[in-house]
């Protein structure tokens, strides 16, 4: 068995206005696994993520990437490794222009020049945004800032990307072509959303977090099909959807 | 910066000093306030009664004399370079130890502390028992005009989304592994202001458009601002007018 | 360059504040006719900004502070009028909150900062542009000199107030070399924050700049940073800097002494300012009020300019460093 | 024929970094229709919703609501019928409790006391959030955000209620019982939404929106099922979703 890509245990947060959120979360995540987080609104997906890279620091438990564990001094190494694409795209972006942008990432871990220029327009590309190189981050739409918050986090080539709802405001193509982008890819996907078909196609397995603890871990497909514990979660499919008639056939068998 | 912190500036609390009006409050400050710098530095007994006056208001308002420190430490700084004057000060000189002061700049470096910390005291009593919507609320009953108070309203608000677009702007920089050694790095400042402004700006915009779609019309609904009695009056200015009294004495004597 | 209540007296100090009251009631008055409903949240946004970016500030001699003064920044994005109101809001909320500058002093740096800082700042904007060509560089570049001269105005209003009723008995010439001297400096940094966020602004929302509108330069223009205009601002504000301090600092000793003499013929200066005499090594040089001591008045003048611009970059520096590793590692405070 | 609740003609607008969004956009809507507005990102569907009550002032063309042109002597009164649920819950949340944010609007026009209360605590029960009256909004998660941000809106009670994607970020049981609510709601509603099952659930009538302009108008299920015009539009229906199984039956008849 090789060392879990991403490992938490035990995790305990409470913001600092006394809210008890992370209540002893506990998972693991192998290399190249791709792994769903589903659970309701206010459940600790968004906390836990924040953890992930040590941009919040628990109140107790551990957080271990790739055998390295989240510390002061790790961090910067940890942060090279792990991406993430923020639940709200105005925490991403925040230079002038949408180049920035996206080269901030690679140019503060050295890469400059000609590559630097190769992975900004590769990434923006991914997304479909190569348009807007040029335009300040803040005049796009909704669903295009989305898409270049997403792209800034590609252009890093992190090993393990953990994106926060990527598809939400996005249109139907783009989430589309997101999904071939993120299928593309050699990587370990932690990947938190609400739309439960796309977690289907896209994540062989799901953990569904609630009141700050990991209550179920399995085969998404499994976890989709057990109405008491989707209905305990606040989890449903949507009117009309027939799973069966889903077909995640691009992803490897779990 | 953390978020909001204009609001840190008050602590919470039940206190006859927290229930008095706002604009009776701020009066009471400026009396005290007048009544420390009119003293003549040499007075020394005077500026302990100014002490005693403040202390009393401060233990009414139940302000711990350790919160009451830690708001002074951050005024500290600036009034830390009093420290120069005896040496650049003219004048006589005494010899202390290897070091030839000047009599007049131990003088000045005197009045400068002592009346910049009494003072300071002074409005963090008011600031702390008053929260910064009821402050604005008694500058306008002060008659400080309406658009003095209405672009102090906004400043406050915004403070907290320019704090939040910083910190933003901070995290996702952390994130992607930015690293930096000085806060204000010269250049990074120079650069990301600009964005910051706009940045602020534009939110700010959005909100303010959010505002008007639900029916603003220049005034937030009024929680009723509470009127001064004639009790507020001659509770809030008893201990300001020993202040002032103490002051007047000092300088006429 | 807040003053602390107890730094000037207060005879000068209510001086001050029936001049700011009479000042800002004039621009007040011309004001409620023009301002319209929109730019109330956009003055108070700028206000907002000023406030945060004059939280990077350090202490400069005996108890003011330096930092941006912002009077050329708004002055150029809100035009002056609505910028002097602007810049008073900023200072009465400091000194009412956070206690930065003095409550009976709100007169003086009323006066220091949104009157002279904001319409000196403006008077050099208008005169600039008027001379050269209306572009968005030209513009730019102004405001940065607009912004130097005007922190250095500021700075001058200060030295009057002390002369006229300081408290602190350090000689006239010192205060004016400490004060005018680092205010110089201090000008540079001003200088070009002022042209980079108005270069920011201008390039996206072009709309937003007073001064942009006036002089019709409307169209979105990326105003790029061009180096040698970088280096030549900088040096000219250096070789400036030095020059106020070393030729002007020890003439400036007799103008101020002789309004300090009025003052206490008329018996308000209850500090018993002590005349300029000889003393502390740098202090000496003022005597003469003329630049006979040759040499070493030169060189005091450069020492303490030096001294007191580096002691506060040194505060400034800790302060820093402790607020970075506060704040970048920190938990995120939403 | 009654006026119709909401008409726009010819509407153009920049942005004023010279961003043409806008080019000739012409519908109208009539009272108690419900329609949703589709189309890609970037088509200028925010941009066109900031128009229907006066935020932005059109370049060209004109927008009428019940009869009355807006203008910024009607400006008010408009603001009282439609009720905008804005894109970004950030922008549309600012005071410091739950509470306060949602009494904001309706004490703007008056209402006290009582039925002030009422009001809150219905508009909060409504989307789930009754729980949170007293928090900050700001410490909410995005989805609990975004849902406080629906209720400030139906608080007001609104003639005509304008909503830019109000069920993105919630979890779906919150995404099924918004749908409960806006069903029950005798009102005129136009929804911005890329979630096509969502569309076709609420609302019997559809207009896709494409560079700033309308480009169709008809029954949601025709355009749906009009395979040219939704890939033209990027607009795709998700894998394993069947049209035939989702019975928008609690609708009226289009
Ligand atoms: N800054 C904060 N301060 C205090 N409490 C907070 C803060 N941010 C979030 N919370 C609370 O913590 C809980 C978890 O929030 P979190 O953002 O992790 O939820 P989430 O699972 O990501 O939800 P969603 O699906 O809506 O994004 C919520 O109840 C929220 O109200
Ligand atoms: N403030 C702004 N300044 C300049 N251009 C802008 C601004 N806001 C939006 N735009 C541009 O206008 C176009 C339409 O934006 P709008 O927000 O209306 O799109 P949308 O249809 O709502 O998209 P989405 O589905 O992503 O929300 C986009 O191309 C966007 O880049
Ligand atoms: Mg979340
Ligand atoms: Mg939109």
């Amino acid at each position: 068995m090789s060392a879990p890509a991403l490992e938490v245990r035990g995790l305990e947060y409470a913001y600092p206005d006394g809210t008890q959120v992370l209540r002893g979360a506990d998972f693991h995540i192998h290399p190249g696994e791709r792994v769903a987080l589903l659970g309701p609104n206010g459940a600790g997906k968004t906390t836990l993520v924040l953890h992930l890279n040590g941009i919040l620091t628990p109140d107790g438990g551990d957080v271990t990437v790739a055998g390295l564990a989240v510390q002061p001094r790790t961090v910067k190494e940890i942060r090279r490794r792990v991406g993430i694409v923020f639940q709200d795209p105005d925490d991403q972006l925040f230079m002038t222009t949408v180049r920035q942008d996206v080269a901030f990432g690679p140019a503060n871990y050295g890469v400059t020049g000609e590559e630097l220029d190769r992975r900004v327009m590769g990434a923006l590309t991914a997304v479909g945004m190569a348009g807007v190189v040029d335009r300040p981050p803040h005049h796009l739409s909704l669903g295009e800032r989305r898409r270049v918050a997403v792209a800034t986090v590609l252009a890093m080539n992190p090993e393990i990307l953990v994106l926060d709802e990527p598809s939400s405001n996005m249109d139907p193509a783009s989430r589309r072509e997101l999904a071939d982008v993120l299928a593309g890819l050699e990587i370990t996907l932690l990947m938190i959303t609400h739309d439960l078909p796309y977690a289907l196609e896209l994540c062989p397995r799901a953990m569904i977090m609630n009141h700050g603890r990991i209550v179920a871990d399995g085969p998404t497909a499994a976890l989709l099909g057990d109405r008491e514990l989707m209905s305990a979660n606040r989890l449903e499919l949507p009117l009309g959807f027939d799973p069966s008639l889903a077909r995640p056939e691009r992803l490897p068998a779990p | 910066m953390s978020a909001g912190h204009a609001h840190a500036l008050y602590v919470h609390g039940d206190s006859r000093v927290h229930a008095l009006p706002a604009h009776v409050k701020l009066v009471a400050l400026l009396i005290v306030i007048v009544a420390v710098v009119a003293t003549p530095r040499e007075r020394v007994g005077v500026f302990a009664a100014h002490a005693v006056v403040i202390i009393a208001a401060a233990a009414c308002a139940h302000l711990s004399p350790r919160f009451i420190g830690g708001r002074l430490l951050i005024g500290a700084p600036f009034l830390a370079f009093a420290v120069l004057l005896p040496f650049v000060g003219g004048g006589d000189r005494v010899v202390v130890g290897a070091l030839s002061l000047s009599v007049g700049g131990l003088w000045g470096a005197w009045s400068v502390l002592v009346k910049g910390t009494l003072a300071l005291a002074a409005s963090v009593v008011v600031t702390a028992t008053t929260p910064v919507p009821a402050l604005l609320t008694g500058l306008g009953r002060l008659r400080v005009p309406v658009v003095i108070t209405e672009i102090a309203g906004f400043m406050v608000r915004y403070l907290e989304v320019i704090a939040g677009e910083m910190h933003r702007a901070k995290v996702a920089m952390a994130a992607r592994g930015y690293q930096p050694r000085w806060a204000w790095q010269g250049t990074a400042l120079a650069t990301s202001a600009g964005a910051l402004f706009i940045r602020s700006h534009e939110r700010g915009e959005r909100v303010y458009d959010a505002m008007l779609s639900r029916g603003y019309q220049g005034r937030l609904p009024q929680l009723g601002a509470t009127a001064a009695t004639r009790a507020d009056w001659a509770r809030a200015l008893a201990l300001p007018l020993c202040a002032a009294a103490a002051a007047a004495l000092a300088v006429i004597g | 360059m807040h003053i602390p209540d107890g730094f000037i007296n207060l005879a000068t100090s209510a001086g001050a504040g029936v001049t700011a009251a009479g000042g800002l009631g004039a621009v007040l008055h011309r004001v409620r006719t023009t301002l319209s409903e929109r730019q109330i949240p956009l003055a108070g946004l700028a206000a907002a900004f000023i406030f945060v970016v004059q939280m990077l500030n350090f202490p400069v001699a005996a108890g003011t502070s330096g930092h941006l003064l912002g009077g050329a920044l708004v002055a150029i994005l809100l035009g002056p009028w609505v910028g002097a109101i602007v810049i008073s809001v900023v200072l009465l909320l400091q000194a009412l909150l956070f206690a930065d500058g003095g409550i009976s002093a709100l007169g003086l740096n009323v006066v220091n900062m949104a009157l002279i800082g904001v319409f000196v700042a403006w008077l050099v904007f208008r005169l600039l542009t008027a001379l050269l060509p209306k572009t968005g560089a030209v513009l730019v570049g102004a405001a940065a000199v607009a912004s130097w001269v005007s922190v250095v105005a500021a700075s001058g209003g200060f030295v009057l107030e002390y002369a006229w009723g300081g408290t602190g008995n350090a000689p006239v010439s010192t205060v004016f070399a400490a004060m005018v001297g680092v205010h110089a400096l201090i000008g540079i940094g001003e200088g070009l924050i002022t042209a980079s966020v108005l270069a920011a602004v201008l390039a996206v929302r072009p709309d937003l700049v007073y001064g942009a509108r006036l002089l019709g330069v409307r169209r979105a223009v990326a105003v790029r940073a061009d180096r040698r205009a970088t280096a030549t601002f900088v040096l000219a504000g250096i070789a400036a800097a030095l020059l106020l301090v070393v030729v002007v600092a020890p003439h400036a000793s007799s103008a101020p002494d002789g309004l300090e003499r009025v003052a206490s013929d008329h018996g308000f200066a209850w500090t018993g300012q002590a005349s300029a005499a000889a003393g502390s090594p740098l202090a000496h040089y003022s005597v003469a009020g003329v630049p006979d001591a040759g040499v070493g008045t030169i060189l005091a003048g450069a020492i303490g300019l030096v001294l007191t611009f580096a002691v506060g970059a040194l505060v400034l520096h800790i302060s820093a460093r402790r607020g970075a590793s506060r704040s970048t590692d920190d938990a995120v405070h939403r």
